[in-house]
């Protein structure tokens, strides 16, 4: 029985599994089936200072191992969820990390303010949306616009409440946003968000997603995420890693664990199954166990080192390999 | 989730997921009717309430659930409960249900949704079904028939073989009034030409419906015409079918009023005919709540 | 019976299904599974100066809906390839899109010389390969990198042949880079080269791939694919496009033809069937014609019309719809 | 492709594609033998061969073939020809391979790759089997025994029940020496312990062997200590099995004395012990053809 706990910052977790934002809605409906407290945290869907409607339908199509998504933000802004969400959370001794996103900086800054006095375990700061102020660009594809909100946000949060960045994979080299949002301050990374991706409805022959372009998540993405997780581990190896991209199961998240990340976050497949939160964690503990780690923390970024120093590390250990 | 949605999906039963063995498969004209046992679904079901399979097996690339409307389900007793639906191939996720065999696992999360809202004691009702669509009125006729009402039923689809509950509905009803676009069955035409004369003749004090959205649109209308209510149990694209990925939302006035995108898995698939935006399904429109948030 | 006649800036296709570099080797091995010169054309595998020995085992890894592969360029070199595979192709009837990939830009500039005198219908110039002189950043990742190459490839290859620049997902924006190799005087695009990925061997607990990271390819990357040629369409719209990216069936080619692609090239789905190119071909003719389609033409890019002109289309060619 | 290469899997046969029935599954140990209708890939099947097959059903997230081994093969006579392979389930594919009933219908490609080259007439010769590997060699010796060769085979396996062929080694070569590395079955130890003691005895002028690497490995030193030849069956990941992809590749020196990474599908899987470099497999050595055009 390997020893679960984890750390992302200053933020401790009982375990590394949590939700993945805005597939586990503020984690109401999943606690229909499991208990919300059992997981490492639950990740809230990106919140912002108002009301969002969201965009018109039809806002998903199925691909292969994968589905695109574009929602659009839909939510009942912060204070809304503020008097309704988070309280629930916390009445359900669940840890709660809340993502907020914003068309430029100011309104990211105004939402850490307005969660400054909310106890709270993390803030996940959703940069992946598009910069009002430079054309839309998406501040995650930009180390500086990155870097900005990020720094910002760092200061106006409460000093006591970890700051995690979470990437877009759409960039060219996501090492240097990595940097970007470590030398701003950041306590941790999430990451990866959504794919751009696009569908062709073949009986409208136009794009299937009312907002054109969609986001690609599920197990189709877990190769990209990998990559960007070794990568962003090698960039910035001092921050603590929140992995996710197409986990379904513990073996997957075993791998994210290896590649670098201190704890991942299961999305999509919560929609095929609604109890995979916990089903993961019950078989990432197996195979931790099955390959003779003591605790998660051994396991993280296990994958950088050589065959030679893994064998060095099972032998000091006294491990079975 | 704002207050008032929360409320409802809280009136909604508590879903469970569990994998239940297929008892019984047998095909009905285009479709396949399915018996699955799923004691914790059918336990809690209420009529216009739906099931969420997982389809395509270990290593599958569909990754979705697929929905389908609860149709006979009979809670345990000396057997365990067993829930039934019906399944029209479609698609590679119901082309693939319908290739199992008897015996062959499926995992059901159910039962979703809200369910129709039974209306006071003996009221005369009409319902209108439009190809599978019939599939959750049968279970709707029969508690309405418990409590006393006088149901009408009028099932109407593209062809004959589209047609789905004829016999259950004339067994459980007596009268079906049958529709199809090719008049290959029952009288040429739409549910929609003879719903108004059999609202009169019954007096009927509210209709309810499942079908295409254009169907429940133009129930919609009649009933409004005839000043009755119209219940619709609606059909929506949905990733997670839980409530938690806002997939699924349709434009919904609220009882304040006010315009929402509303998820159709669980603060639907019933709706009040009247409150669903119909002309504004799959746009933005400028007064909904929220629209004015996306601004750039 | 749909016209299937394309084009490639001046290389004249008799239909829009050709394979993808790297899938297809030289046609060899395709020809015991179908005539190679029913295909649209075959594009090689990308050659380069000198032989290659490519990289160590492990080359690949199943992933879902997809793959990830190190194969690193094995091939005999230039003089090799000139001797033995463009013949055979040539004696087959088939339709030669050759691929050249070099590590700087002189590289390909001799390969282009080496092919001047040689009959072949297109180059592909393969610019997702590691620039040697900038610390191995890829080409296609970088715009004026890019822009070099092609410029510099299209000066020294035979006018009369066109030069399609294969571009990479991997970067913040795809359109910038489709400007800038436009602008460098390509005569087409070819789109999508794999994503970068990586997996986790969990039984070494070491990269699967020999490679470490590998590219991501199949079904997996087809909304990805699409987005870019959707993109790329949008922002050179004068040049054609030769789409791919997870093209498995009829439908999927059709939805790349829509999406602005000219012609598309069928890749992995040859490994999970080695006739899929003739059968997605004699699929996506079914397809045009059910939808009323007198030519490919009339298809390409016809996602981007609203649903209004689209309609007033078929009216006009009194089509079936 | 250079010219010796495609010289060489020119020599082999053509490979076709077919859908192919089921006709039996039968259990053996831990593995399980299919016979599936596949006249086209019996027709020109050779001792040695592969045959690569599609997995996972439509909508399935695997996308590429696995191979096996080809076994017992009828070419078409009175019946249409079939072809037969032995799978352990090891991952998803095989997993859904084996869950394949009687009747279901296989996608083949085959037969794939280099063939055993057989010795001159009468030449005595020594099989070596490791796990399934011995599936291969059941072919191979009735052809040599039909050619009158004294034949000789040694099967290993981890365990007992991993062990495959024994009962068919038995009725075609009346003597099997049998080891398992837990003495479950037959002596302790390796295949490679028996094998020094039954080359000489038998006077044997060639080995052929298919099994783990490690044990190929071990066969042709043995062989190579006793100078006489060993062919060897080798086990790649494949991304094709067709020749086109080069994800298969072995450093195998050449008759002109250069090595080079060759693909074992269709260059092999046969290859001779002494030419492949074991010990740089996984490895890029300095002196491989093309190595310094990597570059960087
Ligand atoms: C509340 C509800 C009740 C339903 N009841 C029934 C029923 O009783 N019998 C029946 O045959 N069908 C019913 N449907 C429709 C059924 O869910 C779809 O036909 C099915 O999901 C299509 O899956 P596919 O793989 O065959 O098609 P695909 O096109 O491959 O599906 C791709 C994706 O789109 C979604 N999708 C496609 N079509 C629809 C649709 N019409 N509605 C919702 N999602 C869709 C799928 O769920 C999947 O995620 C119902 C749908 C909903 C939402
Ligand atoms: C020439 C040849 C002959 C073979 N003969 C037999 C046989 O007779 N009986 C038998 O049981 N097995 C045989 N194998 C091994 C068999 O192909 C693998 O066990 C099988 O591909 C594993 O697939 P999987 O989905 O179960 O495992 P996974 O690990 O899910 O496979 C993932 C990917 O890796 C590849 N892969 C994994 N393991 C192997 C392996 N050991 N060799 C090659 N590719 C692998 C698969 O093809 C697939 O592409 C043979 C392999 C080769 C190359
Ligand atoms: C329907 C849906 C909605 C999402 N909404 C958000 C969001 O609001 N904020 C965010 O940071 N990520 C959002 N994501 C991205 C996920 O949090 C996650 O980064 C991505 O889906 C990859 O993980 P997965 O493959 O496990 O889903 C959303 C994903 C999906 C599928
Ligand atoms: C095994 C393998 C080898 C490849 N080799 C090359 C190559 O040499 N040159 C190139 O431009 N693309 C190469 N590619 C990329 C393909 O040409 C194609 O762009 C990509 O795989 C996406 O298409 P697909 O999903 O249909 O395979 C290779 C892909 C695979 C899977
Ligand atoms: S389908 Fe996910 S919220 Fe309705
Ligand atoms: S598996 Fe593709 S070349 Fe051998």
């Amino acid at each position: 029985m390997a020893d679960l706990n984890t750390r992302l910052g200053s933020f401790a977790l009982p375990n590394p599994v949590l939700t993945a934002s805005g597939c586990a809605a503020a984690g109401r409906e999943l606690s229909q089936f499991f208990d919300v407290a059992d997981l490492g945290g639950i990740v809230t869907k990106s919140i912002m200072l108002r009301a969002r409607s969201g965009r018109p339908t039809p806002r998903m199509a199925e691909t292969p191992s994968g589905m695109l998504n574009s929602i659009g933000l839909q939510g009942p802004g912060i204070d809304s969820f503020l008097a309704n969400d988070l309280p629930w959370l916390r009445d359900h001794g669940a840890r709660a990390v809340v993502s907020i996103a914003g068309g430029h900086t100011d309104e990211f800054v105004a939402l850490a303010k307005r969660l400054y006095n909310h106890k709270l375990d993390a803030i996940e700061v959703n940069i992946s949306c598009p910069n009002v102020e430079s054309r839309g660009q998406v501040f995650a594809c930009d180390p500086i616009a990155a870097g900005r909100v990020i720094s910002a946000v760092r200061r106006a949060a409460h000093p006591n409440v970890p700051i995690l960045a979470k990437l877009s994979p759409d960039v060219t080299d996501i090492g240097v946003i990595a940097r970007a949002v470590a030398d701003a301050g950041a306590d941790g990374i999430s990451l990866i968000n959504t794919l751009l991706g696009l569908a062709i409805d073949l009986d409208t022959m136009r794009p299937a997603l009312g907002g054109v372009t969609g986001g690609l998540s599920g197990p189709a993405i877990r190769p990209v995420a990998l990559r960007c997780v070794w990568q962003v581990h090698q960039a910035v190896p001092h921050l603590p890693l929140l992995g996710m991209g197409g986990i379904l199961t513990g073996r997957d998240a075993l791998q994210f664990i290896l590649a670098g990340a201190s704890a991942v976050s299961v999305g999509t497949a919560v929609f095929h199954d609604p109890t995979a939160p916990i089903r993961i964690l019950a078989e990432l503990n197996h195979e931790l166990d099955q390959r003779g780690f003591s605790s998660v923390g051994e396991a993280v970024g296990f994958a950088h080192h050589s065959a030679e120093e893994q064998a060095a590390f099972f032998a000091r250990a006294g491990a079975p390999v | 989730m704002s207050t008032e949605t929360t409320g409802k999906s809280a009136a909604a039963a508590r879903p469970v997921q569990e994998s239940g063995e297929i008892f019984d498969v047998t095909r009905l004209g285009s479709y396949t009717q399915f018996t699955v046992v799923a004691p914790g679904v059918a336990r809690s079901f209420r009529p216009g309430q739906f099931v969420a399979v997982a389809v395509g097996g270990p290593a599958t690339s569909m990754l979705l659930r697929r929905s389908f409307a609860l149709y006979g389900v009979k809670p345990g007793s000396q057997y365990a409960g067993t829930v039934q639906f019906v399944v029209a191939p479609q698609g590679p996720g119901t082309e693939w249900l319908v290739r199992q065999p008897i015996g062959a696992q499926l995992d059901l999360v159910g039962p979703v949704g809200v369910p129709f809202t039974l209306p006071p004691e003996g009221v005369p009702v009409v319902l209108v079904g439009g190809g599978y669509g019939t599939a959750p009125l049968i279970p709707l006729a029969q508690q309405l028939i418990e409590r006393g009402s006088e149901v009408d039923i009028i099932i109407g689809a593209a062809t004959a073989d589209r047609l789905f509950g004829e016999l259950q509905a004339k067994r459980l009803i007596g009268r079906v009034t049958v529709t199809t676009d090719d008049g290959s069955a029952g009288q040429r035409g739409w549910v929609t030409d003879p719903l108004p004369g059999v609202i009169s003749r019954l007096g009927a004090e509210i209709v309810y419906a499942c079908g295409p959205m254009a169907m429940l649109r133009a129930v919609g209308e009649v009933a409004q015409a005839h000043a009755i209510p119209a219940q619709v149990a609606v059909e929506e694209a949905m990733a997670c079918g839980i409530g938690v990925c806002m997939t699924c939302v349709l434009p919904v006035r609220g009882v304040d009023g006010v315009s929402r995108f509303v998820r159709s898995c669980v603060e639907g698939p019933v709706f009040e005919a009247g409150q669903v935006r119909w002309a504004d399904v799959g746009t933005l429109p400028a007064d909904l709540h929220g629209a004015d948030g996306m601004g750039r």
